[in-house]
């Protein structure tokens, strides 16, 4: 009876628990403001990035030699720049541009940056050595020279910014998944683990792998916001997209040109890489705190 | 001695932005010059770039001087002569001018400065053109004799090559590119690597009272905004270039004065000949009726700049004008269609990773386009740009298309040997579009060996003429030259060639 | 008897998860006496500490918040006071000490400011004093060479040592009241052994008040002149250790002293209290315990119990004795 | 300590071994010719052959490799391709540069790094909390240029408080290192703020607590210095992205640091002054996490120093 | 009596500290000449105070960590220098529970995967299979097939420790160390976990090695005792000569430090002078010296040997 008693209780208890993994994380997520919000620009940003053909009023392509750095108005929202594109329409198009570039960096690096992440945690000696002194010779090396290097072996186009970006972004991962290895790697459980007898790859992939997850994705979505800066930076010093395509980065260095005469072709794309840079931090900010048990309240 | 007297302060200050007031470089007797990029040396026989040669001037004299539209007239030289096949040059030196260092310029020195510059060991760049003298001879105390070893008249443009005084040429060896000593009237006071070069007033100066300033400093600030914004506070009194779409917000500013020069500078597309579908001159032709130039110049050059209808600017010597390529997309279409090509091409063009360059290069792309050629832009490095372009072993191995680039020369065999004779294909020369025309190649031989002048104008004209019809270029436009310079601030100018002339500049 | 130093009445103490209000204490009533030592045992997280939080108002950083009760200290209600008037009791008149010996130092602190910091703030001593008085505080811990060691870190110490330190620190002030929050909990045996003498020592000779918590009940035994045990964040019983341990009246009472093996003692099987410490956010309508009692009755699930007088100086709260005297106790 | 200090050192000298190996062979594959780009368009091959023969760039690398690493062990870093000049004179000047607004931007983002990050911990989840992890955000989420040109707008054109930028005067840093320091500030911001917060969550807080004393002691007393290593740490690290990475900066405010020399020198390939500025870079990395290492160590008594 | 199931021999184990500012090499001899013998189907206890080396000498028996010198036989084989792969062999027979019932269980796992994990290591078993033989071990332990799909956060510690021990028992393993596994415990649920072990022990024949900081845990649960100070074995024998009859000077001290509940008790209370010294700079001699109350001149110089001092196997280690 009592036993009865003891499991129906349980048992009611999992019933909602079960439920809950997805809602217990959405009412956190509720709870962090502006990260809510923020999550939901971004939401809204990837919408944008995948109808922004669909969604732009103009051809972001079209020049207009009549109309050109026109301030915003009725016609257009967000201004014209330099060749009378119309400023909005090559935000809207540009968004699935910058996007995608950043998001597959970021990709490519946390991929690559993992798993010599978890080795060099894992295994440690010799291969930990390596793995982090390169990683120390990458940080010391000049991004702008390998971003030379890489364009001059690809051409100019955005798999370099991809590959640069990512490249950027690999010691940073592989250091900090290093670190969360190195913690998980003395956590019992993989003790017990071991002491069942499980391989080193069960142990990794299987035990120690899940535990820097989260901490990767709270990291990826920080490293996001870096890389559309960091893209937009090669754009900057000429090593970017192609100078015709509305990537956000390549609109704002080419329009620097005309800060006094036509801010709006600056502020504006300026604006939009803040706005969603700042998202991306919210969001990894937010996930941070809801992910992390130690900021739990 | 400078005729300025040190109260004469405020002008700079005066303007009623609350920006100007601290600022070191508003002190009346001290000018600031801003320019876009670092100097590399200041040996004024080993220079390669303008803004060095630029700031140069102040501190160097040649025989002969470049003026501040182009001219040349006497300098160091009071007169010369030369033998009709353009082999001797006979110069009758300036007395009583001394070196900033003590020592008078004499024959000798010029003899020592000469020798120096055609002695191959010594790798200056100004053996290029000084390998032509044969021997220079010391006359007497104030006259030279140069024997060129084969004609060459173009020569005496050369001599423009700024005198160093041996003196400091003995103590400073090599590091002279540090230390420069000339008879300028400016004399060097320090070099803060990559920050700034003074020079203040040498009060010796044979022309003494033409410049009044009595300090000057170039700075390098390479980007655009920053330089326009030094100049709207007043830490800047000169600014160049002064990018052309900055100037509309600068032309309103109090204080601040827009000047505009025609500039030597051409902006063109080289188009390689030897590939297809470029090898047809009617599809060359075509582009260049594709591509409006009017427009070109009120979208990229912001309406600063004039269309070229030359393969030079009407500032060098010779300058003949052809005409246009008058905008005509019909016209493009119908050459295209007979050349073949109706339905279009696909090509790309090349160009620097300047914002500049690439917003014409885009401008390019996007008049094609209307023609039904799909241009793919393409903006390199620098360095691996010209790998590209110059480090090939035959015309068939370039890779090159079109490149967006520009030329600047001060005089005509500059402007076309190097750009247009068949001897200079890459890898040995600038020919990028890979021009081959007899005639033209005759023409340019032709002229160089003559000192008539009516004879080169003729000779210049033919290459100008046949160039201009066969079009390895798309001929767009000669730029302006655009700085700016506080009100107050006068005698200072930018060459057509982009040098810096101070040799009168006055701070009112 | 002697007047009571402290008395606790109907204490209820919450605190908000996921906006949600758990009530982690339930009228919670208690006293001590002067130069008494009340020991408070119970199983984890039945609230012990939130008990002697609760009394020293140490809930910043927090969520938790004293709902309802009164904590009257020598006649004032500590509850109604102000938060400077609290500061001047929390180290002078009340102190603590807490069950980390190895974390409730500063690390980055010499041990001899860290002294001298609350008996400055309280004490009013120069500087010169005040190391004086921490010395001899030191020397009174039993710690060896109190010289240099007011000039070291607390890494450099052992856990017993920063236990004494603790200790010196609580009783610089000379309180008239020392919380001990499981004191030696996280200490070995024989250091065990140590600290508890010198705590018994002290408290002798300051005739001063004490409320050990610990849920040891062999520390108690030792320690504790009077004991209330807690379960569930409410007193289920309240008995002198004699009483206790002689004759428990609470069915968990009697599980709790079934449960430990005790040395010498030859049992094949220990009794066992069944089940677990229910979730605070799912505890049973009525008596708390009645899921894992021996002893259950209907009216257990019921309704909760009150507490009753069972004796003198006795108090229990279950439906078992609710014959022998249903005076609510105050 | 002097031991762990040399053992240190002596380890810095393979992985610099590695960083000029490394940046030697790099520079060298990738496309671009410092000669072609010295002798200018028209040179002619001729020329182009005698420079490369004066420059010794028409040698094996390998050959040219042992060259530079036997100038290097003599202390003698080499020329410039595009200048001629020594490389040690070119450093000279700007590397001074660089250092001042290096220690330029780290002071004021320590400053307001800690103070943001102070107050955010102890007004946290109310809004200067709120307002200072949204600055902090925003500082790491500005493009740099963007940032600088804008500060240049506002505070020298419009405002005219500061210049455009050059090296004149300490203020021509301030905009600059406002520019270089703000992402810096706002790590350190946040990363005081959660440091701050875990601290405030260690027992001897609540010990502190318990003695009665004031909150800001606490707080000032007893939580920050024990916030403060994590925050060193990521100040020393930071200390060493400052140094390379202010190349935007140099340029937007003209101020001629190691930043610009490199990338000129890269866009001239202008072989051994990158070689130079690049070990120099790694050379600083590594010191400059030795320093923290020690400092932290030195800072931290938890580190014996019996002996 | 039955025969030896493990035979620890000598072992001994330091670990290189980094003692990081001076660059100086340090060591801590964690374990230094352990030896002793447990029997098929008996409780070996090893009791000491913290940072004495109980559990490393645990995870030496397990080779989660590999003796320096010493041999360990298990079940007559030599796995002190085993390679991985026979030693997945040998670590059916041997399972741990641990003291940490919280930190034991991978808490991204649902149960039925924590304690079927040792079935995917070593067994081919469907997952179907699997799944019938965790219902049942849940169900040896006191939980159900209810819990199998829930996360340990979900269970408070007494279950969990339940969930430990059942995936120590699903191979059906021959000895299980159990490293403090009721320290973290409540008195309450203590019990029953102790309860829980002996029925165990009865029902599958099962060998432990304990390892606790309690005596009256350990008087409890154990046949045999080895109680260790700083590294080194000081005492060992059978429970009831032990506690009837400590030799050890540490012993004896351990002993009457434990606190009785039970108010009227009176006894001779051995208060120990000073603390535990370093493992980093042991003493010479005898390791008990510094604290102990009968400490001779020998002592300081001599590191005495375990001897026999009463047959049936009670050790001590002390000149007395
Ligand atoms: N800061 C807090 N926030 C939320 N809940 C808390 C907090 N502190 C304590 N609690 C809750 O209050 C209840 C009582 O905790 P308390 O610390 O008083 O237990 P305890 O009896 O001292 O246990 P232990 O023996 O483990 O110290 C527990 O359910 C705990 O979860
Ligand atoms: N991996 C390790 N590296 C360095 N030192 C270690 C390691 N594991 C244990 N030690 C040291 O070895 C000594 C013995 O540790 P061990 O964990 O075996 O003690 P224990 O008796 O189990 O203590 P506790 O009761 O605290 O669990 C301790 O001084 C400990 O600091
Ligand atoms: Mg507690
Ligand atoms: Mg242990």
């Amino acid at each position: 009876m009592e036993a009865v008693k003891e499991v129906s209780q349980i048992s009611l208890v999992s019933e909602e628990k079960k439920r809950s993994r997805m809602s217990e994380f959405w009412t956190k997520w509720k709870k962090q403001k502006t990260a809510f919000w923020a999550g939901f620009f971004i939401i809204f940003l990837l919408l944008v990035a995948v109808f922004g053909p669909i969604l732009a009023p103009y051809d972001p392509y079209e020049p207009d030699y009549d109309a050109i750095l026109q301030t915003p108005s009725q016609a257009h929202w967000a201004g014209t720049d330099e060749y009378g594109r119309d400023i909005l329409s090559r935000i809207i198009v540009g968004a699935g541009i910058s996007l995608s570039v950043s998001f597959t960096s970021v990709l490519v690096g946390a991929v690559i940056g993992t798993i010599l992440g978890l080795c060099s945690g894992y295994y440690g000696g010799w291969l930990d050595r390596l793995i982090m002194r390169s990683s120390d010779v990458m940080f010391a090396f000049p991004d702008l020279l390998l971003a030379i290097a890489i364009v001059a072996i690809l051409g100019p186009g955005l798999t370099n910014v991809v590959v640069a970006v990512a490249v950027f972004s690999i010691p940073s991962f592989a250091r900090l998944i290093r670190g969360n290895t190195l913690a998980a790697k003395e956590a019992v459980f993989v003790e017990a683990a071991r002491s069942m007898g499980a391989r080193s790859s069960r142990i990794i992939f299987r035990h120690i792998f899940p535990e820097t997850v989260s901490s990767m994705i709270v990291f990826f979505s920080l490293r996001i916001g870096t890389s559309i800066l960091a893209a937009s930076s090669l754009s900057f010093l000429g090593l970017g997209a192609k100078p015709e395509s509305p990537d956000w980065g390549a609109m704002l260095s080419m329009g620097r040109d005309y800060l006094d005469t036509a801010p709006h072709v600056v502020m504006i794309p300026g604006l939009v890489i803040f706005l969603s840079v700042l998202a991306f931090n919210l969001v990894g900010d937010g996930l941070r705190d809801i992910m992390d048990p130690k900021t739990k309240n | 001695s400078s005729g300025n007297s040190p109260t004469s302060s405020g002008n700079s200050a005066a303007p009623s932005t609350s920006t100007a007031q601290e600022t070191p470089s508003t002190k009346k007797d001290e000018l600031v010059v801003a320019v876009n990029e670092n100097f590399i040396t200041m040996d004024p026989q080993n220079t390669g770039d303008a803004l060095s040669s630029g700031v140069q001037t102040s501190m160097y004299e040649g025989l002969m001087i470049y003026d501040k539209d182009l001219k040349l007239i006497p300098g160091l030289a009071t007169e010369y002569s030369a033998n009709p096949e353009a082999t001797e040059y006979t110069f009758k030196l300036r007395q009583n001018v001394k070196f900033h260092d003590g020592p008078p310029f004499n024959a000798e020195a010029v003899k020592i400065n000469f020798d120096r510059m055609s002695n191959q060991e010594n790798n200056l760049r100004a053996y290029r053109n000084y390998k032509y003298i044969k021997s220079t001879e010391v006359v007497d105390e104030y006259t030279v004799k140069v024997t060129l070893n084969q004609p060459f008249s173009a020569m005496i443009n050369k001599f423009t090559t700024g005198i160093i005084s041996p003196q400091a040429l003995e103590k400073y060896g090599k590091d002279i590119a540090k230390n420069p000593v000339g008879t300028g009237p400016y004399k060097f006071v320090e070099w803060v690597q990559g920050d700034h070069l003074t020079v203040e007033l040498n009060p010796d100066h044979w022309n003494k009272g033409a410049a009044k300033v009595a300090k000057i400093t170039y700075k390098p600030v390479p980007e655009n905004g920053s330089r326009v914004a030094m100049l709207k506070t007043g830490e800047a009194d000169v600014i160049y270039p002064l990018p052309e779409q900055q100037v509309e917000t600068l032309s309103g500013a109090e204080g601040v004065k827009v000047e505009r020069t025609p500039s030597t500078i051409t902006r063109y597309v080289s188009i390689n000949m030897v590939k297809k579908p470029f090898d047809d001159p009617r599809v060359r032709q075509a582009i260049n009726y594709a591509v409006d130039k009017d427009a070109f110049i009120k979208v990229v050059k912001a309406g600063y700049g004039a269309k070229l209808e030359s393969l030079m600017s009407p500032t060098i010597a010779h300058y003949a004008k052809q005409g246009e390529y008058e905008y005509n997309v019909e016209k493009a279409k119908q050459l295209l269609k007979e050349a073949g090509y109706e339905n279009g091409f696909s090509t790309e063009i090349w160009g620097n990773t300047n914002s500049d360059t690439m917003k014409g290069m885009q401008f390019i792309q996007q008049q094609l386009q209307k023609v039904g050629i799909t241009v793919d832009v393409k903006s390199m490095e620098e360095a691996t740009l010209s790998d590209e372009i110059y480090n090939i072993k035959s015309p068939e191995e370039a890779k090159m298309q079109m490149w967006y680039v520009s030329w600047s020369s001060a005089d005509p065999d500059n402007a076309m040997r190097s750009l247009f004779s068949s001897e200079n294909f890459p890898p040995a020369g600038a020919n990028t579009a890979f021009y081959k025309n007899d005639l033209v190649d005759k023409s340019i031989k032709e002229a160089t060996q003559s000192s008539d002048q009516a004879k080169q104008k003729e000779l210049y004209g033919i290459v100008q003429e046949n160039v201009f019809k066969e079009a390895p270029w798309i001929f767009l436009a000669v730029d302006e030259i655009l700085y700016g310079k506080r009100s107050n601030v006068d005698g200072v100018y930018i060459t057509p060639s982009g040098g810096i002339y101070v040799r009168e500049a006055e701070i009112k | 008897m002697s007047e009571n130093i402290i008395e606790v009445k109907h204490l209820q103490t919450q605190f908000t998860r996921d906006n949600k209000k758990t009530v982690v204490l339930d009228n919670v009533s208690f006293h001590i006496k002067k130069g008494e030592v009340l020991g408070l045992v119970g199983e984890s997280g039945c609230g012990k500490s939130v008990t002697s939080l609760s009394i020293m108002r140490l809930f910043k950083d927090t969520t938790g918040e004293i709902t309802n009760g009164e904590i009257k200290y020598k006649g004032t209600n500590l509850l109604s006071i102000s938060e400077s008037s609290m500061r001047g009791i929390r180290g002078k008149e009340i102190s603590m000490i807490f069950q980390e010996p190895m974390t409730s130092l500063n690390p980055v602190m010499k041990i001899g400011e860290q002294l001298m910091e609350s008996i400055r703030l309280h004490l009013g001593y120069s500087d010169k004093q005040a190391k004086e008085h921490a010395i001899s505080m030191l020397t009174k811990v039993g710690i060896p060479r109190p010289q240099e060691i007011i000039s070291e870190y607390p890494h450099q110490l052992s856990g017993g040592m920063r236990q004494r330190i603790m200790i010196a620190m609580a009783m610089s002030c000379r309180p008239n009241l020392l919380i001990a929050d499981e004191p030696t909990t996280a200490l070995d045996v024989t250091i065990q052994a140590q600290i508890l003498d010198v705590m018994k020592q002290l408290q002798a000779e300051e005739h001063m008040s004490m409320l050990l918590i610990t849920h040891d009940l062999g520390v108690v035994a030792e320690m504790c002149n009077r004991v209330v045990v807690m379960y569930a964040g409410r007193v289920v019983e309240e008995a002198s250790v004699y009483d206790l341990f002689d004759d428990p009246k609470h069915p968990y009472t009697k599980g709790l002293i079934g449960s430990v093996p005790k040395l010498g003692q030859k049992r094949s099987r220990l009794d066992s209290v069944p089940g677990n410490v229910p979730n605070p956010n799912q505890m049973p309508k009525g008596c708390k315990f009645a899921p894992r009692c021996k002893e259950v009755m209907p009216v257990c699930w019921e309704e909760e119990p009150t507490i009753t007088a069972t004796g003198s100086e006795r108090f229990c709260r279950c439906w078992l004795y609710r014959e022998e005297s249903r005076d609510a106790h105050v | 300590m002097f031991r762990y200090i040399v053992k240190r050192l002596i380890g810095i000298i393979p992985i610099i071994f590695i960083v000029s190996l490394l940046i030697f062979f790099f520079i060298h594959l990738v496309p671009g010719d410092p000669v072609r780009l010295a002798a200018g368009k028209e040179a002619t091959l001729e020329e182009i052959t005698r420079v490369r023969q004066e420059l010794g760039l028409d040698k094996p690398l390998a050959v040219q490799y042992l060259n530079y690493m036997k100038n290097l062990f003599t202390g003698n870093l080499g020329h410039s391709l595009k200048t001629g000049l020594p490389i040690s004179d070119m450093f000279e000047n700007r590397y001074e540069i660089s250092l001042k607004l290096t220690f330029m931007s780290l002071g004021w983002a320590l400053v307001l790094g800690l103070v943001i990050g102070t107050i955010s911990a102890v007004f946290r989840n109310k809004w200067p909390d709120f307002l200072g992890m949204l600055t902090a955000i925003s500082g790491i989420s500005l493009p740099g240029f963007w940032l600088g040109l804008i500060l240049i707008q506002v505070f020298s054109v419009q405002l005219g408080w500061f210049p455009t930028g050059g090296t004149d005067s300490w203020k021509s840093y301030v905009l600059p290192s406002i520019t270089l320091g703000a992402g810096i500030m706002s790590m350190l911001a946040r990363f005081t703020r959660s440091s701050l917060l875990e601290t405030l969550k260690e027992d001897f807080i609540r010990t502190g607590r318990a003695k009665g004393l004031k909150e800001s002691v606490v707080v000032r007393k007893h939580a920050l210095k024990n916030s403060m290593f994590p925050v060193v740490t990521i100040a020393g690290l930071q200390f060493g992205f400052l140094l390379g990475g202010s190349v935007v900066v140099e340029t937007v405010f003209s101020i001629p640091g190691m930043g610009r020399l490199l990338i000129d020198s890269i866009a001239f390939r202008d072989y051994p002054v990158v070689q130079a500025v690049i070990l120099l870079f790694s050379l600083e990395f590594i010191l400059v996490n030795l320093l923290v290492d020690i400092l932290y160590k030195a800072l931290n008594p938890k580190i014996r120093f019996d002996s | 009596m039955s025969k030896s199931l493990v035979v620890v021999d000598g072992i001994k184990k330091t670990f290189p500290i980094d003692s990081g500012f001076l660059g100086s090499k340090k060591s801590v001899k964690a374990v230094n000449l352990v030896s002793f013998e447990i029997k098929e189907g008996e409780t070996f206890s090893l009791v000491g105070e913290s940072g004495c080396g109980k559990s490393t000498t645990g995870r030496l028996v397990t080779r989660l960590l590999t003796p320096d010198e010493g041999k360990i036989w298990i079940n007559q084989e030599e796995i002190s220098k085993m390679n991985e792969n026979r030693l997945r062999e040998v670590r059916k027979q041997v399972q741990m529970v641990f003291q940490d019932p919280y930190a034991s269980l991978n808490p991204r796992m649902k149960i039925r995967e924590v304690v079927g994990e040792p079935l995917v290591i070593h067994t081919k078993l469907s997952a179907a299979e699997r799944e019938k033989i965790v219902e049942e071990m849940l169900d040896v332990v006191g939980l159900n097939s209810y819990h199998a799909d829930k996360f340990a956060h979900e269970f408070s510690g007494g279950q969990r420790q339940r969930i430990g021990i059942a995936r120590a028992l699903i191979l059906k393993p021959k000895l299980i160390v159990a490293d403090e596994p009721v320290s973290a415990l409540d008195v309450s649920i203590q019990s029953q976990i102790l309860n829980l072990l002996k029925d165990l022990q009865e029902e599958f024949q099962l060998t432990y090695l304990f390892i606790s900081h309690d005596l009256s845990v350990v008087e409890h649960i154990s046949d045999k005792i080895g109680v260790m100070y700083l590294g080194s074995l000081v005492e060992s024998g059978p429970k009831e000569s032990i506690f009837a009859n400590p030799q050890h000077p540490y012993t004896k001290a351990l002993l009457s430090s434990v606190p009785i509940p039970d108010p009227r008790a009176k006894r001779e209370r051995i208060i120990l002078q000073g603390d535990v010294p370093s493992p980093v700079n042991p003493p010479s001699g005898c390791l008990f010296h510094t604290r102990c109350p009968y400490s001779m001149d020998m002592c300081k110089s001599t590191v005495p040997r375990l001897r026999e001092i009463e047959v049936g196997g009670h050790f001590v280690a002390c000149h007395l």
